[in-house]
């Protein structure tokens, strides 16, 4: 950029030129600069209007291809026959891994042929029971493969209901329609049930950092300390920089984040 | 059309010729552009980097790139904070140099890095312990700095100045621009002292490893004063190679001279502390590590001991003997000579502190690897200079660069047939810079 | 020595009984999803969280001495627990070091690949994924879903099979258990190592074998107060939890950088 | 116009805040970063139940325990079977590796029948039905001519049901060619046979041996059972135990031990008298044994004495005279002394007279069937089938000698002599062999000089291959019949040799087959039966599996479970009935040839000027050189790039040496010998003795996978076998070669 005193200069023989140039112009530039100001206003309205359609309506929708499930199911239903709830089917191995979505061995036990009239049922039986087909389930709540989560650690540990991170699904009496992100390949309950990233219960997102904010919560009760806004983290962690010693007093079983150890839920 | 981009007063090479010398560059500049591709598609593989040289050519480039593009903050803290004047007829091309430097930087980090998509980690997922973060926060900072130094430039566009909104912006601008050059002067201290940071804290490899006070090792402190040694001398190096090639005088001598001198006693003050801590590294640091001076440089069979010598004494004490001394600063020979080797001296310890650093073997049966990077490394380093070659002619036609051009020269009618009979000879003399 | 509630895991190889057959680099390969290539004759590109090195003695025939050197990720503590080298020098946080196991972490997904963290390790225990990993048709089938396989560009490196201790204490829960046996956790290499010379355990517990073996020290950052007992570049001060024991004092010599006036002996020299 | 211009620009202003307040630029920042975390190429295991299934490693002839980790219905690891008496828990590289064989692309998948020419690599897929029709109309047809002894078969081993079929199959056929491929066994077997009289297998009490002197033999370098050893190396190094490795190179093996001893290649058997000599001038030696149960050790004695004094045996062996005798001192002086033989990982015999010289030294200091030294033991019988039917045919083939001349009059005591089939087949003395069959091994590869056993081949009108794995035998095949591998498979696998303790292994099918593969205990079966008359009723079982369970009866359902059956160690052998020998005592004289025990060298091909130095091979346990697979893509990953680079193999050299030839380190050289010759590159290395260069075995293969292939020399193809005269068997242990620039 040039300076003050020479653009002062600078200005003085722009003006001479301007009137030397056009003396006849100057009333229409003035006229197109007022006409073009009101004309500005509009097109940047329009603009920012269509661009705000795009980016929260139409985008969402193109970013999500919607999946049936091979066939419906009965939660509501299906808990009323089990004696033990959720764990019934949904069970833990011998060695502490849990099962997931059951598989078929587990459903023949009562569906070795057809008992009702419904027809997810019937086509249940005919597809892949008679056939020993597994049932290509599409899972909702299914997680990279770089994530190690342990529900043992949850449910027979730490004794939390099933509810509390997957919510009311027993008592659904079908299964609502699978929706895939196009680019990631993930459930939208993973991330995305509201494109503004706000949600209202825990099953509406389970990314890393909503397991981390329960993790944080429990562990500031067990240390008897309050949860670190971002700001005063970004504080302590400027009070490590200064003085690296500091990290022993640091909470949480990472000596970095303020969090977990990243192995903890990592492989 | 392009006659009536270019600014009043001052004479330019016919279009047709610029345009040859744009496309002799756009050339090199798609090479590597090409080369760049193959990084981001097929991977790192197309490097010859390795899990022992983890950095190599490219961090360099961007080590050297940064310090040789200290001259902007530098002088723009010269002349806003401290008032030096004379320097605002150099200032603009100061500006533009470091534009251009800290976008190369940040294109080359872009390649740099194994996972491009995932770039932006380093700013959401910020570990502030780390001095690459540093690095990168206030290095995007500061191009951000230097881009709003460089706008008003281009709104002083004979085209775009008409128009009023941005005639008033670029005024406006120009008011507040001190208070830039403060901001910018502040981020880059921190970000040319965290790249010096960056080698300094590797405790796991003696050789980079500086004691310091805080978290900051001494190379912290010696890069900042280093860039700031050095890098004005890069804008007179480059000020100097444009009025070769334009065959004009460009930037008043006081400026020059200003300049030259007070780089001249930053590189002396520098490569004084410079030894020091050297001295200190090789006589108290390094035996406490088991090591001796000697075997860092040892089982190199290229340069051994010798870079040292070169580093220091040829590219660090000379230069700054001859811009202290008025004789040297006025005679354009040693000043040509004084201002190449200190920018020659910068880039070779930074070479020194990133591929030295990573080839000295710490674990005692382990062994001194080597290293030569393959032609996409060397094309995708190369892009930046075709790259800023092309920016410069670009803002040299059609901005004002310099204020003092028209003044310095005068246009005689005779001068339009000169140039068109020149022409041939001042475009050969165009493309050297290119290639070199 | 109190107990300390935090474990420290470590790492104790005998060398005097390694025979540098490499069975312990292969345990890793094939537990940890590693892949290959067609010539991994470039060691400089060539992934192997354990390394085996070759020293000998640098003496002419017939006094020359071979001795192998089994290399995993040192897991360092650093000077002030966690403090370690790579550790603090991640930009994206994509590494940390878990004060309940002292392991240090790498998180594939969040790295992206600047590599900062194995400029700064001495120990060359960090890997770079360079090519994209690639198993020829059907080979696929034997990749564990313990471990995530890694994708192009980022780092790797030696996690003492932290999926194991994860699995462990899932069994834990199941029996309401929170700590495990010594012989719960146990890292693919140690438990194929043919000559039985990798121990792992924690070294903060003074039931277990690896600090029978070595017997840390406390207050000087865990060295050995085995006089056989040295740990790499100990003086670095980067405070690794792999400790190794030799009779053969060239070999104890070769851990560490020493002075001519420190070092009797010749520096050993790498071959291969 | 104008206003048009300024117009859109601050549409596209607008339209950039507009966007900058929407989801749509984060979201998609964060998504495509979550997408390079998936990239589809990158393979994602699927998860699932993990058990576990115990089984047996049979790669090499180790045998160790491995326990398979499964998820669902994959095998994702091979570890170490903890508990198991010959690995407890250990593992080797190779077994390791296992699942990379199972998955990988070097097996064969289907039956094959060739359409090119021999080694062309044309074939057809055929279905098994065909495959097995096809050989029993050729056998068929052979027999009716009455030439059933013209048919051969190659095997791994000889101990087992399946070798046990295959055998009863050529008896019941009338082909007295059953071979088994050559290893330090058979040089002890025949030790045994002549000095003890016993039909029978070394054992050694290494638990308790306290001083083992080991004459060249990689205890750590894949001898006998690798990992077995390896643990018993560890054990030594606890219990105090010394090791003294005797070779010309430093091995890890020599390396690892207490002292190594540097000898001039060949020349072992010389040392052993030497440090005969010593013991017995001092008589170190151990009376009560030597009084009560030796025969003809006056006789010894005196050639000893007068013939290996310390001076003329130094002078063969290049170690010093002292050295002999404190080493003959503190080895007689052990509480526990054992001597043991066969170089390297023990794939290759040695010259008889060197392995009773070395038995000697055991009988010397008292360790024959005794606490810490060597025992001989009788392989457990537990395979009780039903007499062989055998028809006139069957008789009449039976009659014949068999081709390479084991137990004939020149080789009375030899019981396979495989290396002397080259010859025979080419010779056509005593008859052609007129079809062959090879099962678990890859002669074209293991054994020495290559070349005339490929031409032996091509005189073979019809080479049937058991292989499941596309390897240079099979290559040369007219019909490949894969076998399952290892774990897809049930079969019984007897102890390791050299192990003292009862143990029968069973490996049995980890996974489904994964192929259109078939057992060859059901082929053989098939093949009987399709043969029909008395070949069909010596095979009264339906099946392989069948036939399995009922031979090993009551231990059928431990072994399925455990993974092996195993008994207590019986070490008490009274020494009175221990002996079989027509003296019923110890011979130190062959009763056959008549001659005492002595040093008889074994001249290596090639005259001294024309190839200045000598060759010899060497094992590192990463190239599995003991094994009849290649080295898979995991195993020859962590080979050193001082052994291999690219595509080169590095032959180990003394830099004396080096420096007179003028040889620089990695150089590209042509090593020759009088056999063949091949590019290789030079490595100095200190811990060989000068004038004598080294070569590693297990590269150099064709045919297997793109990550072994073209990698290096087999050094097997420049080594010429060397008969034993006593035995028959091949004794070279090296051969004389010449390093040219290239």
């Amino acid at each position: 950029m040039s300076t003050l005193d020479d653009h002062a200069k600078e200005m003085i023989e722009g003006a001479a030129h301007e009137t030397a140039a056009s003396q006849s112009t100057e009333g229409t530039i003035q006229k197109q600069d007022k006409g073009a100001g009101g004309t500005i206003i509009l097109f940047f309205i329009l603009g920012m209007f269509a661009s705000l359609i795009i980016g929260w309506v139409i985008f969402p929708k193109l970013l999500y291809s919607k999946k049936k499930q091979p066939i419906d199911f009965n939660h509501a239903f299906h808990v009323t026959q089990v004696d033990n709830g959720c764990e019934s089917c949904h069970f833990f191995r011998a060695d502490g891994t849990f099962s997931g979505v059951p598989k078929l061995d587990q459903c023949i036990e009562c569906h070795e042929e057809i008992q009702g009239i419904d027809p997810n049922e019937i086509k249940f039986v005919e597809d892949y029971v008679s056939k020993g087909r597994e049932v290509p389930w599409l899972i909702y709540s299914k997680q990279p493969d770089c994530v190690f989560f342990s529900h043992a650690a949850h449910i027979k540990s730490a004794n939390m209901e099933c509810v509390t991170c997957h919510g009311h699904i027993g008592e659904s009496k079908s299964l609502k329609v699978y929706e895939q992100n196009r680019i990631t390949g993930y459930s939208r309950d993973i991330w995305g049930e509201s494109i503004a990233g706000f949600k209202k219960n825990t099953w509406d997102r389970m990314k890393m950092d909503d397991c981390a904010e329960c993790h944080q919560k429990e562990s500031a009760k067990i240390e008897k300390r309050g949860i670190k806004t971002p700001t005063n983290r970004l504080i302590d962690d400027i009070v490590h920089v200064v003085s690296p010693w500091a990290l022993s007093t640091v909470k949480g079983s990472s000596v970095q984040t303020e969090r977990d150890a990243c192995f903890v839920c990592h492989k | 059309m392009d006659s009536a981009l270019i600014p009043k007063g001052v004479k330019r090479c016919p279009l047709w010729q610029f345009l040859l010398f744009i496309g002799a560059v756009g050339i090199v500049l798609l090479w590597g552009v090409y080369a760049m591709l193959l990084c981001w598609f097929k991977g790192l593989n197309q490097t010859n980097m390795n899990d022992y040289y983890g950095f190599a050519l490219w961090i360099w480039a961007d080590l050297a790139v940064i310090a040789v593009g200290g001259g902007a903050f530098f002088t723009g803290l010269l002349r806003y904070i401290f008032g030096k004047d004379v320097l605002k007829n150099i200032i603009n091309y100061a500006v533009l140099i470091g534009f251009i430097c800290y976008s190369s930087a940040l294109l080359i980090l872009a390649i740099d890095i194994g996972q491009p998509l995932r770039g932006w980690f380093i700013f959401w997922h910020a570990n502030v312990h780390s001095m690459l973060t540093e690095v990168a926060f206030c290095l995007s900072c500061y191009f951000g700095v230097l881009t709003i130094e460089y706008l008003p430039l281009i709104l002083e566009n004979r085209q775009i100045e008409k128009v009023p909104f941005f005639h008033h912006l670029s005024h406006n601008m120009h008011e507040v621009m001190a208070v830039f050059a403060a901001t910018g002067a502040f981020l880059s201290f921190f970000h040319q002292g965290s790249l010096g940071g960056v080698a300094g804290v590797l405790f796991g490899r003696p050789f980079a490893y500086r004691e310091g006070v805080f978290i900051w090792p001494w190379t912290f402190f010696l890069f900042t004063w280093s860039a700031a040694a050095c890098g004005p001398c890069f804008t007179i190096l480059v000020t100097k190679i444009t009025e070769t090639i334009t065959r004009k005088k460009l930037v008043k001598d006081n400026a020059i001279e200003l300049l030259a001198k007070i780089s001249g006693w930053m590189i002396l003050t520098y490569i004084i502390a410079k030894t020091m801590s050297m001295w200190y590294w090789a006589t108290v640091t390094a035996p406490s590590k088991g090591f001796t001076l000697m075997e860092f440089y040892s089982n190199n069979p290229l340069y051994g001991i010798w870079i040292v010598v070169a580093e220091i004494l040829i590219c660090g004490f000379v230069p700054a003997f001859i811009l202290i001394t008025k004789k040297g600063r006025k005679n354009p020979l040693t000043l040509w000579i004084a201002v190449i080797l200190a920018v020659i001296g910068v880039c070779l310890n930074r070479w020194v502190m990133v591929l030295q650093v990573m080839a000295v073997p710490v674990m005692t049966f382990d062994h001194w690897a080597m290293y030569y990077p393959s032609w996409q490394e060397v094309a995708t380093t190369i892009l930046p200079v075709a790259y800023g070659v092309i920016l410069i002619a670009i803002s040299y036609r059609y901005l004002p660069v310099f204020p003092n051009e028209a003044e310095l020269n005068p246009i005689e009618p005779v001068a339009e047939e000169a140039t068109a009979v020149e022409s041939p000879v001042e475009l050969e003399e165009d493309l050297k810079p290119a290639e070199a | 020595m109190k107990y300390n509630k935090n474990h420290r895991f470590g790492m104790v190889i005998d060398l005097d009984k390694c025979t540098g057959c490499g069975s312990c680099m292969v345990a890793c390969m094939a537990e940890n999803n590693v892949p290959f290539r067609k010539d991994e004759s470039n060691k400089l590109l060539s992934i192997t969280w354990m390394r085996v090195f070759r020293l000998t003695n640098g003496e002419p025939f017939p006094k020359t001495d071979i001795c192998y050197l089994p290399r995993p990720c040192m897991q360092c503590a650093g000077q002030h627990e966690g403090h370690s080298p790579c550790v603090s020098v991640c930009p994206a946080t994509a590494t940390d070091y878990g004060i309940e196991t002292g392991i240090v972490s790498q998180i594939y997904t969040r790295c992206f690949g600047c590599r900062y963290c194995m400029a700064s390790c001495p120990y060359h225990s960090r890997y770079f994924n360079w090519w994209d990993p690639i198993w020829p048709t059907g080979m696929e089938k034997y990749l564990s879903p313990n471990v995530s396989p890694r994708m192009r560009g980022v780092v790797e490196k030696c996690s003492f099979c932290y999926h194991r201790y994860q699995l462990a204490k899932e069994k834990a829960f199941m029996e309401k258990r929170r700590e495990l046996k010594e012989s719960e956790y146990q890292t693919a290499c140690a438990q194929a190592c043919p000559a039985n010379a990798i121990t792992f355990g924690d070294l903060n517990n003074p039931d277990h074998a690896v600090h029978r073996m070595v017997n840390p020290d406390p207050k000087h950052g865990g060295r050995p107060k085995n006089p056989h007992a040295v740990r790499l570049l100990e003086r670095l001060g980067t405070n690794p939890k792999v400790y190794y024991l030799s009779s053969r004092n060239w070999i104890r010599q070769a851990g560490d950088n020493h002075l001519k006036n420190e070092a009797k002996i010749k520096k050993p020299v790498h071959h291969g | 116009m104008k206003i048009g211009r300024r117009g859109f620009l601050s549409f596209v202003i607008g339209g950039a805040a507009g966007t900058a307040l929407s989801p749509l630029p984060w979201k998609l920042m964060d998504d495509t970063s979550i997408w390079t975390q998936m990239w589809p190429w990158t393979p994602v295991p699927e998860d699932g139940e993990a058990s576990y299934v115990n089984s047996v490693c049979t790669l090499c002839p180790g045998r160790c325990g491995i326990t398979v980790r499964k998820i669902e219905d994959r095998a994702v690891k091979i570890e170490g079977m903890r508990g198991n008496p010959v690995n407890n828990g250990g593992i080797c590289l190779l077994g390791l590796s296992g699942l990379q064989l199972l998955y990988g692309p070097t097996r064969i998948k289907s039956p094959l029948k060739r359409t090119g020419k021999r080694g062309q690599g044309k074939w057809d897929r055929i279905s098994w039905k065909e495959a097995v029709s096809m050989v029993v109309e050729k056998l068929g047809d052979l027999r009716s001519k009455g030439r059933a002894h013209t048919v051969g078969m190659i095997s791994g081993s000889d101990r087992g049901t399946v070798p046990h079929l295959f055998e009863r199959f050529l008896t019941a056929y009338g082909s007295p060619n059953f071979f088994r491929m050559p290893s330090v066994r058979d040089s002890y077997e025949l030790t045994l046979h002549i000095m003890q009289g016993v039909q029978a297998l070394p054992g050694f009490d290494f638990k308790n041996a306290d001083f083992i002197l080991s004459f060249g033999s990689g205890i750590i370098d894949g001898w006998g059972s690798p990992v077995r050893m390896m643990r018993n190396f560890s054990a030594w190094r606890n219990t105090g135990a010394k090791v003294i490795q005797i070779e010309p190179r430093l091995s890890n093996t020599a390396a690892k031990s207490n002292k190594w001893i540097p000898i001039n290649p060949g020349t072992e058997g010389a040392l052993a008298m030497g440090l005969a000599h010593v013991i017995i001038k001092e008589s170190l030696y151990d009376n009560g044994f030597i009084a009560d149960y030796a025969n003809g050790f006056d006789e010894w004695k005196r050639l000893v004495i007068d013939k290996y004094d310390p001076d003329s045996v130094a002078a063969i062996t290049g170690i010093d005279a002292g050295t002999i005798v404190a080493l003959a001192r503190s080895f007689a002086n052990a509480s526990n002394p054992l001597a043991i033989c066969g170089r390297g990982d023990g794939t290759t015999p040695v010259g008889l007279s060197d392995c009773m010289a070395v038995h000697a030294l055991n009988a010397l200091a008292g360790s024959i069937n005794n606490k810490g030294g060597i025992f001989a033991v009788s392989d457990l019988d537990y395979i009780h089938w039903p007499e062989i039917e055998m028809d006139a045919k069957a008789a009449v083939g039976m009659q014949h000698e068999r081709l390479d001349g084991a137990g004939s009059r020149k080789y009375p005591n030899s019981r396979y002599l495989p290396n002397r089939l080259p010859e025979a087949i080419l010779s056509e003395t005593p008859y052609p062999l007129e079809s062959l069959f090879i099962a678990g091994v890859n002669p074209l590869y293991t054994l020495m000089d290559t070349r005339p056993i490929e031409k032996a081949f091509e005189k073979i009108p019809f080479v049937v291959s058991f292989s499941s794995y596309m390897d240079e035998t099979a290559q040369r095949a007219d019909l490949i019949l894969p076998n399952h591998i290892y774990l897809e498979r049930y079969e019984d696998v007897p102890r390791p040799i050299g192990m003292l303790q009862p143990l029968i292994s069973l490996a049995k099918p980890v996974v489904e087959p994964q192929l259109d593969t078939k057992h060859a205990g059901d082929v053989i079966i098939q093949m009987a039966k399709g043969l029909g008359g008395s070949l069909a009723n010596s095979f009264p079982w339906e099946s392989y599996y069948s036939c399995l369970k009922e031979t090993l009866g009551e231990k059928w359902e431990i072994m399925v479970e455990k993974g092996f059956w195993s008994g207590s160690e019986s070490m008490t052998k009274n020494l009175e009935t221990s002996f079989d020998t027509v003296s019923g005592k110890f011979e130190f004289i062959n009763p056959d040839s008549g001659s005492a025990v002595q040093y008889k060298p074994v001249a290596v091909e090639g005259d001294r000027k024309s190839y200045p130095l000598i060759l010899i091979p060497y094992d590192s346990i990463r190239l599995a050189p003991n094994s009849f697979v290649g080295d898979p893509p995991f195993a020859i990953k962590t080979v050193d790039d001082s052994v291999l680079k690219h595509n080169d193999v590095f032959v180990e050299i003394n830099p004396k040496t080096a420096r007179v030839a003028g040889l620089r380190e990695g150089e590209l050289v042509l090593l020759s010998t009088p056999i063949g010759a091949g590019k290789v590159r030079i490595h100095l290395f200190e811990g060989i003795i000068p004038g004598i260069v080294a070569l590693p075995r297990g590269l150099g293969h064709t045919g297997s996978d793109d990550y072994l292939d073209g990698k290096g020399i087999n050094v097997n193809a420049l080594i010429g076998p060397v008969q034993d005269p006593d035995s028959g068997m091949d004794a070279a242990w090296g051969i004389r070669a010449k390093i040219s620039k290239v």
